[in-house]
């Protein structure tokens, strides 16, 4: 659904990030995690498209739905910059949601900084089918891991991993993961979402240990509804020929890590 | 207050407001979240004879109040979009244009059979100005000769009103708006994407991975009003106009310049709501001007030195 | 680090940086808030044999990240200005260049001769893009005659560096680059403003008094790249880039494409501190990139299916 | 000079109408009454020109002034949304200000909308020269008329005149002039400020009761420079052949009202 949505209360976060929550009734009734939405402060003139923005939380009851963000560059800014009672352009919510894992798998969500936000709603999701995920997050550095809290309110262990060190694990996120899996041994179901890198790495991961994993793409996106085809992936589908392109708007952003062509991304 | 209008060959729409090809995919994708009945019609994403690919991403890139795409014409092939979309589109009440697309005179010609011998399309919209492909697109279109070739071959292969689409990287485009009106034209659409380049310095390479693109919006609008223009003043077939609308002020700069429609193409992207906004300013600005038809507006404008207002037939 | 560059038949400038055509006036006027001599050089408006006194108002509108404007080389002539301009620009330490216009082939010469015969001008910019006037500009410009007959006239009527500036209104710039550089050109300048049109739709008129006017800033830069990168490939004489320009990246755009310097126009009016952010932004650019001279980024694009790099000689 | 200027204060006024105050040292030091400074919100992508405000008051010692800011577009509009802290492009001082009145002749200073905002200014240099000015303030409805109070505080009569009669006299604004023209029959020199109409009928009734009137003309203005010539007016100075084009940024915006070529504007 197409509409104003008003900013009803924001939280500045350290450094560029910030979680805003915006009322709209229709994404709040029916977003599911691993959707996004495409926002654009309305009162800016530029830039002209809307941003793609996961879902990171909904109250049903209010009608609103908040995002992650983090600023980046002018659609990001422009969203930064909202006060409370402005409106943004709003469509949503849109894409394919994560999917339940399979029985007997634990559910690994593995996220690169702003990629934790679609996770805060799929944990929720998760804890209400009685399942016990297990958030791992990483960044560059501690500034980067910046929504640790909402997750410890959920009783969701998170295991914190940064490339200096300076907090939790040092190294990659998917270093943490396989160290957890080593101790543990338990069957896993891999879910992740950040940058493309790390993406890739977690694919590799679910292969080399034989365990299902989504991603979540973050292709350019300019419409989100599978008319401008500036989002597409390479998708190579069990039984088709050929990779093909899909748009990782209405098809994805949620792939199974095995479907997408890794080569195929400059 | 009537918005209907006319764009040759008696192709009538109910309102002067289509969606321009390429950005509003094959119609159905959109219908979730907007009314397609609402809409003067639709243009569909250009068709070849077969399936296209497309180009390597990245394909889109904004630029200042601007778009600039290589999509690459990626598309189904007409015959997949007569066997299997066509009909869920004619399910709404609007009328269906087909933007065709060929490597080869024979291939348009080839796609316009086909289109013109299944029930639904109302046009069909000769894409002879496409920049981001390797072979045919543009070539046609900044070559008169070639021009009114593609639009001649077309033109016998069907009785569907044949609407050329013109190109906007030309020095003249009234050369090519006769070409296409003497080769048999019905209509004219003006204009296409603006044959651009965008630079990613930190890499030192294009920012598109084909290289130069499209350049769409409004940062192209004054350039297409002015095509738009000098395209209806050279020809007597109906001239729809395109480039950077995204208000009805927009679309009315295009109706005054003499256009009898116009289409509304990246705006689709920033906004799905933007066509209820347009078609309810144009019934504003008519009451405010205190017109009673869309036509009135068409053609218009008060140029200086030139003979007073054209008034549409 | 170097900055400075050769724009043809020895014509050095301390900087890359131009400030462009009609829209730095004389030089003059902005010395209280610019330091010219930070300029790599000045352009200046354009000049007739005599005193024009422009176009009506109004003159100037804004477009989507662009301006439109119709001023028509309202100017002191070019004997006012050697008598009285040229003495005091030449008292500040840098390049001036001036933008030559005429009405016939003879009087661009003629104006040509008048500067060759003074002392302080480092260069000439020959105007055949000028979509502001009703004789002469564009017209010599959209005509590749005409262009090799301006600007061989001009060869022949001076031994200053010879530059003309090439329209965007064309179909195929390289056959204009090519004309220029037959013609006896040292360089080229790439490019003048787009010919468009913007509607006052309230009243139905031209927003411009003129009617039609030359769209420039940001709006246009992705074009201009274009068309640049294209001169660039198609001749060995320097193009100069100009289109948009209003920070060190949209600079260094045109400099990869193969522009040997830039001209900054639009911009200055939007802020006359524009030049010391984007000459601090080069250097800040070769810094990161390990470059030592400015020379090394021309032509530094790497485009799809083209082979390497090409390098400045 | 051109400087980033930060808003220091800002105080919204009924209707579109505010005020801001910007911290600009050099504009504060040397500006004179009838001069103007070209702004610009800085972070603003659009549009891409500054826009053109006369000065209303200056404080030499906290290095600021004001202008009189009403929103009419885009421009305008993303000035009027500045917080305290944010900063405006700023050019300025520009142009030729107000000159003093030949002697004996009393100073009326015509102002119609947003034109009252230089006679601010103007009334204290006029008033630390000795000098009584008197305001008459013009405008479609008392909606219009935001900005009376200050010249009560400055001690100078101000004379309001509404075309509906909702404040002051009915009418045109000249109407109250040529009132207390009549009432006084004391010698005068206009002053004028406002829509092309109003100085166009200030220009008239001045010639008519052959007193001199200086009016500061608002065409549209690109660059405040004299370099992008988009703000020429039409000026037949006495002794030359024929009307020249002359910048209203360098030359004016402030003009003898006999010097001005009427006809010229469409
Ligand atoms: C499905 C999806 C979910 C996302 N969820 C979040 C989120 O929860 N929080 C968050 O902070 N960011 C999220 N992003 C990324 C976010 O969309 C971009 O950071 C944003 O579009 C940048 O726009 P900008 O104008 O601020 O910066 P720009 O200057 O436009 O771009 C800055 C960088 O962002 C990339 N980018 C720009 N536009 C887009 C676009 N339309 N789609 C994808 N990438 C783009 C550019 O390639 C560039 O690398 C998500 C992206 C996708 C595709
Ligand atoms: C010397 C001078 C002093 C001025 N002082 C004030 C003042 O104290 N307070 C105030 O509120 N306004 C003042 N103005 C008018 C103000 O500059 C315009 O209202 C403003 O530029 C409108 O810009 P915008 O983008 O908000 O609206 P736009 O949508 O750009 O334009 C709205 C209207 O304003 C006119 N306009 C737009 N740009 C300019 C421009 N650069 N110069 C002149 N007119 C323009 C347009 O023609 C249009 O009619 C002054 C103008 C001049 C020339
Ligand atoms: C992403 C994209 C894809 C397009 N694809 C096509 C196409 O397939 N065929 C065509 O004739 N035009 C195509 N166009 C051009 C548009 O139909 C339109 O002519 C152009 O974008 C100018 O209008 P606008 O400024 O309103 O977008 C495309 C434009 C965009 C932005
Ligand atoms: C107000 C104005 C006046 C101009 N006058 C001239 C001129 O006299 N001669 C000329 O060759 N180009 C003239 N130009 C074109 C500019 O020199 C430049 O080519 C064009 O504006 C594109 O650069 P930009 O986008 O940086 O402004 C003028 C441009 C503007 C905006
Ligand atoms: S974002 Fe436009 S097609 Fe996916
Ligand atoms: S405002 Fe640019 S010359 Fe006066």
């Amino acid at each position: 659904m197409n509409l104003a949505a008003p900013l009803v209360a924001r939280k500045d976060l350290p450094g560029p990030y910030a979680v805003l929550e915006f009322r709209h009734p229709p994404v709040a009734a029916e977003a599911r995690a691993g959707q996004f939405v495409m926002l654009k402060a309305e009162a800016a003139l530029a830039p002209l498209l809307r941003r793609p923005f996961s879902i990171m939380t909904v109250d049903r009851e209010a009608g609103t739905f908040s995002v992650f963000l983090k600023t980046v560059g002018p659609g990001s800014r422009a969203l930064a910059q909202l006060t409370v009672g402005e409106m943004a352009a709003c469509l949503g919510p849109l894409g394919r949601p994560f999917s339940p894992p399979p029985a007997g798998r634990e559910p690994l969500l593995i996220a690169g900084g702003f990629g934790i936000a679609p996770f805060h709603l799929f944990s929720e999701e998760l804890r209400a089918q009685g399942q016990k995920p297990r958030v791992f997050y990483g960044g560059r550095t501690a500034a980067d891991l910046v929504l640790g809290e909402p997750f410890d309110a959920l009783g969701v262990p998170l295991t914190p991993a940064t490339d200096d060190g300076s907090l939790g694990a040092k190294g990659l996120v998917t270093g943490a993961v396989e160290a957890y899996l080593e101790e543990t041994h338990r069957p896993a179901a891999f879910y992740a979402c950040g940058p493309h890198p790390m993406l890739r790495a977690v694919a590799r991961l679910a292969q080399e240990r034989g365990c299902p994993a989504q991603v979540s793409l973050d292709p350019w996106m300019g419409c989100g509804m599978g008319t401008c085809l500036g989002c597409v992936v390479r998708i190579q589908r069990p039984g088709e020929a050929s990779p093909a392109w899909r748009c990782a708007c209405t098809e994805g952003p949620v792939f199974d890590s095995r479907e997408v062509v890794w080569e195929a991304r400059p | 207050m009537n918005l209907g209008v006319e764009i040759g060959a008696g192709l009538r729409l109910k309102n002067p407001l289509l969606v321009a090809s390429g950005t509003f995919g094959y119609g159905v994708e959109s219908a979730a979240f907007v009314d397609l009945a609402s809409l003067g019609g639709i243009v569909t994403k250009g068709l070849y004879l077969t399936p296209r690919g497309g180009n390597e991403v990245p394909r889109i890139v904004e630029t200042p109040s601007g778009l600039l795409n290589a999509i690459g014409l990626q598309g189904v092939g007409v015959h997949a979009f007569v066997r299997e979309l066509l009909p869920r589109l004619s399910a709404h009440d609007t009328a269906i244009l087909v933007n065709v697309c060929g490597d080869s005179v024979d291939e348009y010609a080839e796609v316009a059979r086909v289109l013109g011998a299944v029930p639904g399309v109302a046009g069909l919209e000769i894409n002879i100005s496409c920049p981001n492909v390797k072979k045919g697109g543009l070539a046609f279109g900044s070559d008169p000769g070639m021009t009114h070739q593609v639009v001649r071959a077309v033109r016998e292969a069907t009785r569907l009103p044949v609407i050329p689409k013109l190109s906007p990287n030309v020095t003249d485009i009234t050369v090519f708006a006769r070409a296409c009106e003497e080769a048999g034209a019905d209509a004219l659409s003006c204009v296409n994407t603006v044959l651009a380049l965008s630079v990613d310095v930190e890499r030192r390479r294009p920012k598109l991975a084909f290289g130069t693109g499209g350049l769409s919006g409004p940062a192209i609008r004054p350039l297409a009003v002015r095509l738009a223009w000098q395209a209806a003043r050279a020809v007597k077939i109906p001239v729809i106009g395109i480039g950077g609308i995204a208000s009805a002020e927009d679309a009315l700069e295009f109706l005054i310049v003499g256009c009898r429609a116009f289409q509304v193409g990246t705006a689709n992207f920033a906004d799905p709501g933007v066509h209820g906004k347009i078609l309810a300013g144009l019934e504003d600005y008519l009451h405010r001007h205190r017109f009673t038809d869309i036509n009135q507006v068409v053609g218009s404008l008060e140029y200086p030195g030139l003979p007073g207002r054209q008034q549409p037939p």
